[in-house]
């Protein structure tokens, strides 16, 4: 401001100054960078050029602890990774040391934790659709959706005293039996919820406004989409038929019988914002299945027995990946044959999905970015980890 | 097809390279300056298909090596590979293979971040999570941590 | 603006009714920043939510720091983060409060160990009014914050203190 | 009313400030309400309760948010063009309470009885428009910029199919003073211009006869529309959901004010419900008859006390004005947001050719049946 008319007339014949283009800085505090994300946006006009995100906001140096701790003590670290689907953390590290181990799990170790991380995909949804709304400008509908979730925290929190980070899933079991009434509390929540699916469809998913506003924007490519290793409702939004609970089936996912929910692209393009986010809420349906299915065979039985005393895995490695909402949850785990795993390397899928956003979002407003950012539902404990 | 079948198929495509195989993970070991070469031919060869890359991690194995272990899946054929690279840790210069798989973009700059592998011809090879003016890499198995950071200190 | 700028060398009675009916407006109006860092914030949004509705207290978020009266550091704060947390906090306008809710704002929490990139505190860059402990604190424990915060804010004083008597609260 | 205070108070200049304070009176009463209202019919929505604890049932929360304003730290930006950035709120609250000096509040208050008070309605309707551009330039900030561009398109392109809007009930009415359209819509309800204007001759406060007759009722889904899209266009002209771009949360923090604090945003958010009012009162004016009792009559008739009638009058309005700024909030919580080439689509590409075709076919049809 400072600056002459003149000084900036020099500037700009001279070719120091660029005329066109203006950067904005969307965060690390903005409201709808979900957490800390901060992205640099160089703008002609309204217009996206570029997009570069900057990450880290959020490193609590997840990779670290877990090579500090021992293997059950670094449970509570994968919660806190992905604190939107905690149950799922678990299940995926759990899985991978008892993989490494060569655990068998008692059969009604494996309901509950197929029933606890589909009520937890529910939960994570439910915050992904909401927000997803609140970017978009509708507030009410995040609302009705946090009010939905508090009603499976609640389960869990009968279960396991927690609300959001649960510790819940140990290697070879759980850390608490369901409490009396299980059943009937999830069949309760199922028996609520379903019409509130409509609800979020009548309210926010088929308003005119909204189509509007997400149909066609930010489309992701199937190439594109396999290339950065999209995974989770974001792959399955651009049309891929690719879901790990099938394709690469863990714990008891073969046993049920439900769908994978693929973008169609009714309202604009195959793998538009609108696409991914009706994956969501599809995926809400399926998993009320797989927990109704769940529950018609569940079995009685203790949970604590295949816990073993001492958790030293032998030398070795692996890397296991199961569906967390968000897509491809991988842990890669070196064990040297001591208490502490060698190496724990997670790959979080928010991470590798937020990594395609330069390149579906340019050319686009600025409030479309905020459409696309939603639409790729991203959790920075995750991705700075 | 297993390891094994690849690995036989890949030392048939490339007999000038020192390809290994490492029966007990299993997995084929690469040389680093071969790493983007034999990505092409995993990526696009017609038997294999590997056109995702799960997973990249940078690993210190703590006796003066380095490693990179990528993590392969093919969406056709649903078959994985893990392929591993090890570099001397006073030369930890690999390959990129951010242009065979884009996804490794990120991943190979958290790597450079947090272990010090250097990826030869990444188009962007800055610190991913610590600040850019981060000293040292912190997943090293011998690595320190600063008493202060910008005049905040960082021990409790 | 105007009075709390100035400091009264004793209270009288208009002073002291004067100063329960600011000291009212501004406990029964403390607008949050609405922005969040890690798990906390997720609970803080809880607390906004149907269930718990932290607006019951007058509480409206605004996304804005000029606009806001308390910062709620709502997760962990990381050495990249800290100057952003500190510069947030100086974009406030004064008068001002910091609630540090969950473990990690407080003292670290689990990180306080190996976390190499964790601020160990976030009363080590910003002065903090109240502290909730919990990881994740439940939004309970934040609505109690809220009310030690407004009891905080109750006793307020706009007399200077007096034979080395402590004044509660900042201006 | 100017008459009964002069005679209570004799003094002129007295008479005047008070005359002029009378409305600024009621907008901040009406401002604390709408805040209120705001919030409760917000939570009323959301399955919450609201402020429940600043008086019974949180009913003082405006105060102590005002209260609180007050005490706020009043900051400038070091960057910031000092001049305009604190010029700006005060002019936007200006050019809100300016417009009310042609809203008739009853047959006998009227701010300034204009010949031409739709015409200076507009007039003073686009000073805003100055305001936020002030505010988002002065604040040196690219999200005030930001959102002080899009307002301001925003703003001056809806401004036309307004302007269409009150040109098809001056048409119709044959005046631009406020006080003449809404005497053209005396007597019952179906006598409003949204059920088609007047059934039987009315004699407006100029002295000139408005011809009218039951064939008006072809103009009811011409003045049906015309009333929805004047509301449309008072949403956007408020920047109100799904119109509110300009200062977009989600998107633009918080638009053209991002950088106020304390006394100088109560100013912006007090011209936001003040704008929203007159929106509303306009439409109430243009198309629902204004201070007129749905009933066409009144109590104080009976009693033949004229101000009861007054008071009368002056509550139909408010309560007209209130109900329209009560479907502003519902809409506000119910709607996601358009963006910005959607908005300038519809009003470009919509509203404006389909005003213009209503205003020729009402012209026409006046001519015919005049």
């Amino acid at each position: 401001m400072s600056q002459t008319l003149e000084a900036l007339q020099e500037d700009i014949a001279a070719g120091r100054l660029k005329t066109d283009e203006l950067v904005l800085n969307m965060g690390p505090q903005h409201p709808s960078t979900h957490g800390v994300l901060r992205l640099e946006l160089v703008l002609d006009g309204e217009a996206v050029v570029k997009v570069i995100p900057h990450l880290g906001y959020l490193h609590r140096c997840f990779e670290k602890h877990a090579e500090a701790m021992t293997y059950p003590q670094v449970i509570p670290y994968t919660d806190r990774m992905d604190y939107l689907a905690a149950m799922n953390n678990n299940h995926g590290y759990a899985l991978a040391i008892e993989r490494l181990m060569g655990i068998e799990l008692p059969e009604r170790v494996e309901y509950i934790r197929v029933i606890m991380a589909e009520l937890q995909r529910i939960a994570s949804h439910l915050v992904a659709i909401g927000t997803f709304g609140m970017d978009i400008g509708a507030f009410t509908p995040f609302l009705y959706c946090f009010r939905d979730r508090e009603y499976i925290l609640d389960i869990f929190e009968r279960t396991c005293g927690a609300r959001l980070l649960y510790n819940y899933m140990w290697v070879g079991g759980l850390s608490h039996d369901v409490h009396d009434g299980f059943e009937k509390d999830v069949r309760d929540f199922i028996k609520r919820f379903r019409p509130t699916i409509k609800e979020v469809n009548d309210l926010l998913n088929y308003n005119k406004i909204f189509i509007e506003r997400t149909a066609n924007i930010g489309v992701l490519p199937v190439d594109v989409a396999v290339s950065y290793g999209c995974s989770g409702p974001m792959l399955r939004g651009s049309g891929v038929d690719f879901d790990l609970r099938r394709d690469d089936p863990y714990s008891i996912y073969d046993r049920f019988d439900w769908q994978v929910c693929v973008g169609k692209g009714e309202a604009g393009t195959v793998g538009d914002c609108w696409d991914r986010h009706m994956v969501r809420v599809w995926e809400m349906e399926q998993s009320c299945n797989i927990i109704e299915q769940a529950l018609e065979t569940f079995p009685p039985g203790d949970i604590t027995e295949a816990i073993p005393k001492r958790i030293r895995p032998p030398k070795g490695e692996i890397y296991t990946r199961v569906e967390n909402p968000r897509g491809e949850l991988g842990y890669y785990v070196i064990s040297d044959g001591s208490a502490n795993p060698f190496r724990v390397k997670a790959r979080g899928p928010s991470f590798v999905n937020l990594s395609v956003i330069d390149e579906i979002s340019r050319g686009h407003l600025i409030a479309d970015i905020v459409a696309i950012l939603g639409s790729i539902d991203i959790v920075l404990g995750e991705i700075d980890r | 097809m297993n390891t094994k079948d690849m690995f036989d198929h890949l030392a048939a495509l490339f007999p000038d390279l020192e390809l290994q195989l490492d029966e007990d993970v299993p997995c084929i070991i690469v040389p680093p300056d071969a790493i983007r070469e034999v990505g092409l031919q995993l990526r696009d060869d017609e038997q294999l298909l590997l056109d995702s890359l799960m997973c990249l991690s940078g690993v210190d194995f703590a006796d003066g090596t380095l490693g990179v272990v990528y993590h392969l899946h093919s969406m056709l054929h649903n078959h994985k590979l893990t392929v591993k690279v090890v570099v001397p840790v006073e030369n930890p210069h690999v390959q990129t293979v951010e242009r065979v798989w884009r996804t490794a973009d990120w991943h190979e700059r958290e790597a450079y971040d947090l272990i010090g592998v250097i990826f030869d011809g990444h188009r962007d090879l800055r610190r991913i999570l610590n600040p850019y003016d981060w000293e040292g890499h912190p997943l090293r198995k011998d690595y320190e941590v600063p008493e202060f950071y910008n005049g905040m200190k960082v021990p409790y | 603006m105007g009075l709390l700028d100035k400091q009264f060398d004793d209270g009288n009675i208009v002073l002291t009714s004067l100063e329960g009916v600011l000291n009212w407006a501004r406990l029964c109006s403390l607008w949050q920043m609405s922005f969040g860092l890690a798990c906390c914030a997720i609970e803080m949004m809880a607390a906004s939510a149907s269930h718990n509705d932290i607006m019951r207290f007058g509480v409206l978020p605004r996304p804005s720091p000029r606009q806001c009266d308390v910062m709620i550091v709502a997760g962990t704060v990381t050495l990249k983060m800290a100057s952003r947390v500190k510069r947030l906090y100086e974009q406030m306008a004064e008068p001002r409060y910091v609630v540090s809710m969950g473990s990690c704002s407080n003292c670290g929490g689990p990180y306080w160990e190996h976390g190499y990139h964790v601020l160990k505190g976030v009363d080590r860059v910003v002065p903090v009014d109240v502290y909730v402990p919990g990881c994740p604190p439940r939004p309970e424990a934040l609505l109690e914050g809220w009310m030690r915060l407004q009891e905080k804010v109750r006793d307020f004083s706009l007399v200077k203190p007096q034979n080395g008597k402590p004044q509660n609260g900042r201006a | 009313m100017e008459s009964l205070l002069q005679s209570l108070l004799g003094d002129n200049l007295l008479t005047l400030v008070l005359y002029c304070a009378l409305p600024l009176v009621f907008l901040l009463l009406y401002a604390l309400l709408a805040i209120l209202g705001e919030v409760k019919i917000s939570a009323f929505m959301q399955d919450r309760l609201g402020p429940m604890r600043t008086g019974p049932w949180g009913i003082i929360q405006p105060l102590a948010d005002v209260l609180k304003l007050l005490q706020k730290e009043d900051i400038t930006p070091k960057d910031a063009d000092k001049f305009l950035f604190n010029l700006a709120p005060y002019l936007s609250f200006m050019a809100a309470y300016a417009a009310f000096a042609v809203i008739p509040f009853s047959s006998q208050y009227v701010g300034a009885d204009l010949n031409l008070g739709a015409f200076y309605l507009l007039a003073i309707g686009s000073l805003n428009v100055a305001a936020i551009m002030m505010a988002g330039w002065a604040s040196h900030n690219k999200y005030s910029l930001y959102g002080a561009m899009r307002s301001v398109a925003q703003i001056v392109s809806y401004e036309v199919p307004a302007a269409m809007m009150l040109v098809i009930v001056v048409l119709f009415v044959g005046s631009l003073n406020f006080q003449d359209i809404i005497t053209a819509q005396s007597g019952p309800f179906w006598n409003w211009m949204v059920f088609g204007g007047p059934k039987a001759d009315v004699e407006l406060a100029s002295g000139e006869i408005l011809g009218a007759s039951w064939i008006n009722l072809i103009f009811l889904p011409l003045f049906l529309a015309s009333f929805v899209m004047y509301y449309i266009t008072g949403l956007a002209e408020t920047n109100r959901t799904p119109f509110d771009i300009p200062e977009a949360e989600s998107e633009l923090v918080s638009g053209y004010h991002t950088e106020y604090s304390g006394m100088k945003f109560a100013m912006f958010f007090m011209s936001e419900y003040a704008n929203m009012f007159l929106v509303s009162a306009v439409t109430a004016i243009l198309f629902f008859g204004g201070w007129n009792s749905p009933f066409g009559v009144y109590l104080g008739d009976m009693f033949d006390a004229q101000w009861l009638v007054a008071l009368e009058q002056f509550g139909w309005l408010v309560f007209k004005g209130l109900f329209f700024v009560f479907v502003i909030i519902w809409l506000r919580w119910t709607l996601p947001r358009l963006r910005v080439d959607q908005l300038m689509y519809m009003c470009w590409k919509v509203l404006i050719p389909f005003s213009f075709g209503i205003a020729l076919i009402v012209g026409f049809l006046v001519v015919v049946l005049k």
